[in-house]
């Protein structure tokens, strides 16, 4: 099922590179994302999916409003052919060399291999989770939690990106 | 935007909010959070942008009210986090509460409360500037 | 009371702290107040890392230990370079007073300037890499807004390619620690080497290190991915030009590199030094070729710190103590001389509005601070001594040699010879010689400018110190330790328990 | 083929799909879009990765038991990483659409090969 999904999703992203139409990359890129949230319900990660559909939803609205009425929307001029060639045999290159890297991946959907300890920090997350934090949602748990530290990064990305976005923008040099 | 647009929205409107806020008071029981909550409110305001205009929206909503809630995000942010890491109040938690019922899980409420706040306001900045900014090359 | 989280929080509480300053209505009060928390802060960040030389330590956030928690490990290597980030912040922030007339919104500038410095200072400390991967992006994402803050058709061009490049980078970044994260299941990096020492990692982590080397690759602008550099870094404001060169590609590029490179291969080091000599040799030498040709001063400038980053990717790639030391040397001296020869591009700019060479001239004659302090800037980047650069210089050859690489010695040797080559024509371009008239008017660069370039020059006459015995062995011995021999790391990072 | 699943070899096909769009295309908006194509990859490999074959979500619910939990759930870990990379991918598609609108108004096209103020 996931491999079907992710089959459209990667023909979406390739319409969304290729089309020479802004508007039809800008939707197609917001079916890659959506597809995306759809694979994560089957993962069993509500959490991610809840947030990946609204950021899909933010940047597609962000993207049609602040880039669309700019410019045309139909892009012109030749492809260049040679570029195109290049950069699908360095394309090909670099998947044979991932494919010889993923072998010693993990079986897919083997997690977890070894007994509840500590060392498997997921592990201990699951067994343990309730009881050290007194909250159900594990994610929630980890995030605001035992990795509160990389929240408070995250946040202060984001301030800083508001920062620049407004800076950038600003009217005065 | 047309007539349709604007009814539907302000019949959603209310029902929006209420399931950002919900989204945030149940983040440590279900599914959702800050993060999550912060940008479901967030489309509340930039859905008024888009059905009502810029003018209209900006009069319900101030600018500036904007930032001062992105402020007070931002101090919540920052003081509840260095409560976080330097005693750990993780462990100590405000209110034990019952496992699975809403005031329980210490800190992390008003955490999650906090980081709403704070993506909230934030998205519908950048929003706003990014829709807003008109060309200055004849300046 | 654990001081190493302050190293984030100051920076950070204090730029949230200066973005609520624009409810001050006057601008000279706005200016006065954001100048004064920003070199406050600095100020303090540079005097708790000078205190932190020498010891390790370790803070478990929020009360977790590792791997379940995230903890800020302090050893040799970071300590140094968590003072020379200090210690270069500062100086850009008194530079800035008087530079950062020419822009509006100051308390921005600086609220993104100690946002990026929080960056620096995380990933320096931090001992997972997820978290690594966060503050890296912070002093990125902080940096790219610097780059483009201008908002001029250069700036913005730069800044684009910048952030297209770099964004490029960090995916490649992210996708190493999914692998590693497959494969070991843990984010810590003491786990990391636990689990990778105990079982075969197979060609998986072959892969992983080689995200990891693209990824950090277009992050320190080594050659095959500097693009970005020669137009970002000359594009910024002359301040963050200095940080940029002087020590972001620094603890964004080179440090992060060789902590997880030397982490993932801590059994067999050959490949990745292999790897990261080549890279070295050819930065060293075609950044440098690229150098020779340009006009433009802070383009020269953008490409003696590829060439720079060579030298250092090169004596870390040595792999010997000694080899280390000495790159961990090099990058001290190269983030003063660095960020001092672009402070003084900044300063030229700031009185003739010009960047091009062939425009200056006899520029000593108005403007004696700049000039002298470039001239030592120069001769250090050249390796000249008795400056800094000659001492660093020396050990990377020194260190070459002994391990058995005497045509890597032979390249840095010539490498630097091109660049004094390049100094002197910046020199007898721009500094010495007859004046123009247009410029015969102009006058010193106020006093905060002059300020810092005289203590960074200071700083560069004075560096040769830390290779006194005593000092050498505080300052850069302790890197060699903790990147050669990772259970010195583990036994820091997990407090003196085995 | 046992060991190599699908799942994770189209992930890396659609990493190196939005890998052509950067290097390939000239629009800044088109490697905007591959760019979040890039990041989109990313996420979903780490997803793979923690994933449990008929698992289920790390949300406990009333009665059930820890233990039994703690062998269902997929990793939590893994979707926190996940959310945090989100929100950072989209904080830099944000500064990267201010970019490109502050381009488009100084050189009015979005088209990267039509700006050449710089040297190289």
């Amino acid at each position: 099922m996931i491999e079907l999904i992710l089959f459209f999703k990667i023909i979406a992203a390739i319409i969304a590179i290729e089309s020479k139409n802004l508007l039809s990359a800008i939707v197609s890129l917001g079916a890659v994302g959506f597809a995306l949230a759809i694979i994560m319900v089957f993962l069993n990660a509500p959490d991610v999916a809840i947030v990946q559909v609204l950021v899909e939803v933010v940047l597609l609205v962000i993207l049609v409003r602040a880039t669309l009425h700019r410019d045309l929307t139909d892009l012109k001029g030749k492809r260049e052919f040679f570029v195109k060639v290049f950069g699908i045999v360095a394309v090909g290159a670099f998947f044979l060399g991932i494919a010889w890297g993923l072998i010693s991946l993990p079986v897919f959907g083997s997690f977890p291999e070894t007994a509840v300890s500590v060392a498997v920090p997921s592990e201990w997350y699951l067994a343990h989770g309730l009881r050290q934090t007194g909250i159900s949602n594990i994610v929630t748990a980890v995030l605001l939690d035992y990795r509160a530290y990389d929240t408070l990064g995250e946040v202060t990305v984001l301030f800083s990106a508001i920062l620049g976005a407004v800076v950038i923008l600003r009217k005065k040099r | 935007m047309s007539e349709i647009v604007k009814t539907i929205t302000s019949l959603v409107m209310d029902a929006i909010a209420v399931f950002g806020i919900y989204i945030v008071f149940y983040g440590h029981l279900s599914p959702g959070g800050g993060f999550a909550g912060g940008l479901i409110i967030s489309f509340l305001f930039i859905l008024l942008f888009l059905a009502y205009g810029q003018k209209k929206a900006i009069k319900r909503l101030p600018y500036h009210f904007i930032r001062r809630i992105n402020f007070v995000g931002l101090l919540g942010v920052f003081v509840l986090f260095i409560l976080a890491v330097y005693s750990g109040v993780f462990e100590l938690s405000l209110w034990k509460g019952q496992d699975f019922s809403l005031l329980s899980g210490g800190i992390i409420p008003p955490l999650n409360l906090a980081v709403w706040l704070k993506v909230g306001a934030g998205i519908f900045m950048v929003f706003v500037t990014l829709s807003v900014f008109r060309s200055t090359q004849d300046e | 009371m654990n001081i190493l989280p302050l190293f984030i929080l100051i920076p950070i509480g204090a730029a949230f702290a200066l973005s609520t300053f624009d409810i001050l209505k006057q601008e000279r009060k706005k200016v006065l107040v954001s100048n004064i928390t920003a070199a406050a802060a600095c100020l303090a960040l540079t005097v708790l890392a000078v205190m932190q030389i020498g010891k390790t330590g370790t803070f478990e956030m929020g009360g977790w230990s590792i791997p379940i928690g995230i903890s800020l490990v302090l050893d040799g290597f970071s300590a140094p370079v968590l003072v020379i980030t200090g210690l270069v912040s500062l100086m850009c922030a008194v530079f800035s007073f008087s530079y950062m007339d020419m822009y509006s919104g100051r308390e921005k500038f600086f609220s993104l300037f100690l946002l990026m410095v929080a960056g620096m200072n995380g990933l320096v400390l931090t001992s997972d890499i997820f978290n690594l991967y966060v503050f890296m992006e912070l002093a990125a994402v902080s940096s790219f807004a610097l780059v483009a803050y201008g908002t001029m058709k250069e700036e913005l061009e730069a800044a684009f390619k910048y952030l297209v490049l770099s964004g490029v980078g960090t995916v490649f970044i992210l996708m190493g620690i999914a692998l590693t994260y497959g494969h070991t299941r843990n984010l810590s990096m003491v786990f990391i080497y636990n689990a990778l020492s105990s079982g075969s990692a197979g060609s998986g982590m072959y892969l992983a290190a080689g995200f990891f080397m693209v990824g950090f690759g277009i992050k320190a602008a080594l050659i095959p991915f500097h693009a970005w550099l020669p137009d970002a870094h000359p594009a910024a404001p002359a301040p963050v030009s200095a940080m940029l060169s002087g020590v972001l590609i620094k603890t964004a590029g080179i440090y992060a590199m060789v902590r997880v490179l030397f982490l993932l291969f801590a059994a067999d080091l050959s490949v990745a030094s292999m790897l990261l000599r080549t890279l070295g040799v050819l930065s060293l030498m075609i950044g440098v070729l690229l150098a020779l040709g340009q006009w433009d001063f802070k383009r020269l400038l953008a490409y003696h710190s590829v060439s720079q980053m060579g030298y250092i990717a090169l004596a870390f790639g040595i792999g010997t103590p000694l080899g280390i030391a000495a790159g961990l040397f090099h990058l001290l001296n190269h983030s003063v001389f660095k960020s001092l020869l672009f402070l003084n591009a900044g300063a030229v700019f700031y009185r003739t509005s010009t960047r091009d060479l062939r425009d200056m001239g006899g520029l000593n004659a108005v403007m004696p601070v700049t000039g002298y302090t470039s001239m030592i800037a120069s001769l250090s980047i050249a390796g000249l001594p008795p400056f800094n650069g000659f001492w660093s210089k020396l050990l990377i050859i020194i260190a070459a040699i002994q391990a058995g690489y005497l045509w890597l010695g032979l390249w840095a040797v010539l490498g630097s010879i091109l660049t004094l080559a390049s100094f002197a024509k910046v020199q007898r371009y721009a500094f010495v010689g007859e004046i123009k008239d247009k410029f015969k008017e102009i006058k010193e660069v106020p006093l905060p400018m002059a300020f810092s370039m005289i203590f960074l020059a200071v700083l560069c006459v004075l560096m040769g110190i830390l290779l006194v015995p005593g000092i050498r062995a505080v300052v850069l011995d302790g890197a060699a330790e903790v990147l050669l021999n990772p259970s010195n790391y583990i036994r820091i990072a997990t407090g003196g328990m085995p | 083929m046992n060991n190599m699943p699908l799942a994770y070899g189209l992930a890396m096909i659609l990493f190196a799909v939005g890998l052509y769009g950067v290097v390939c295309k000239k629009n800044a908006v088109k490697i905007i879009i591959s760019l979040l194509i890039m990041e989109n990859a990313v996420n979903l490999f780490i997803l793979l990765i923690g994933y449990r074959k008929d698992g289920i979500a790390p949300v406990m619910v009333k009665g059930q038991e820890a233990s039994e939990f703690a062998s269902m759930a997929v990793d939590p870990l893994a979707q926190a990483i996940v959310i945090t990379s989100i929100v950072i991918g989209l904080s830099i598609v944000a500064l990267m659409i201010a970019i490109a609108i502050r381009l488009y108004d100084r050189y009015k096209t979005f088209d990267t090969s039509k700006m050449k103020d710089l040297k190289g």
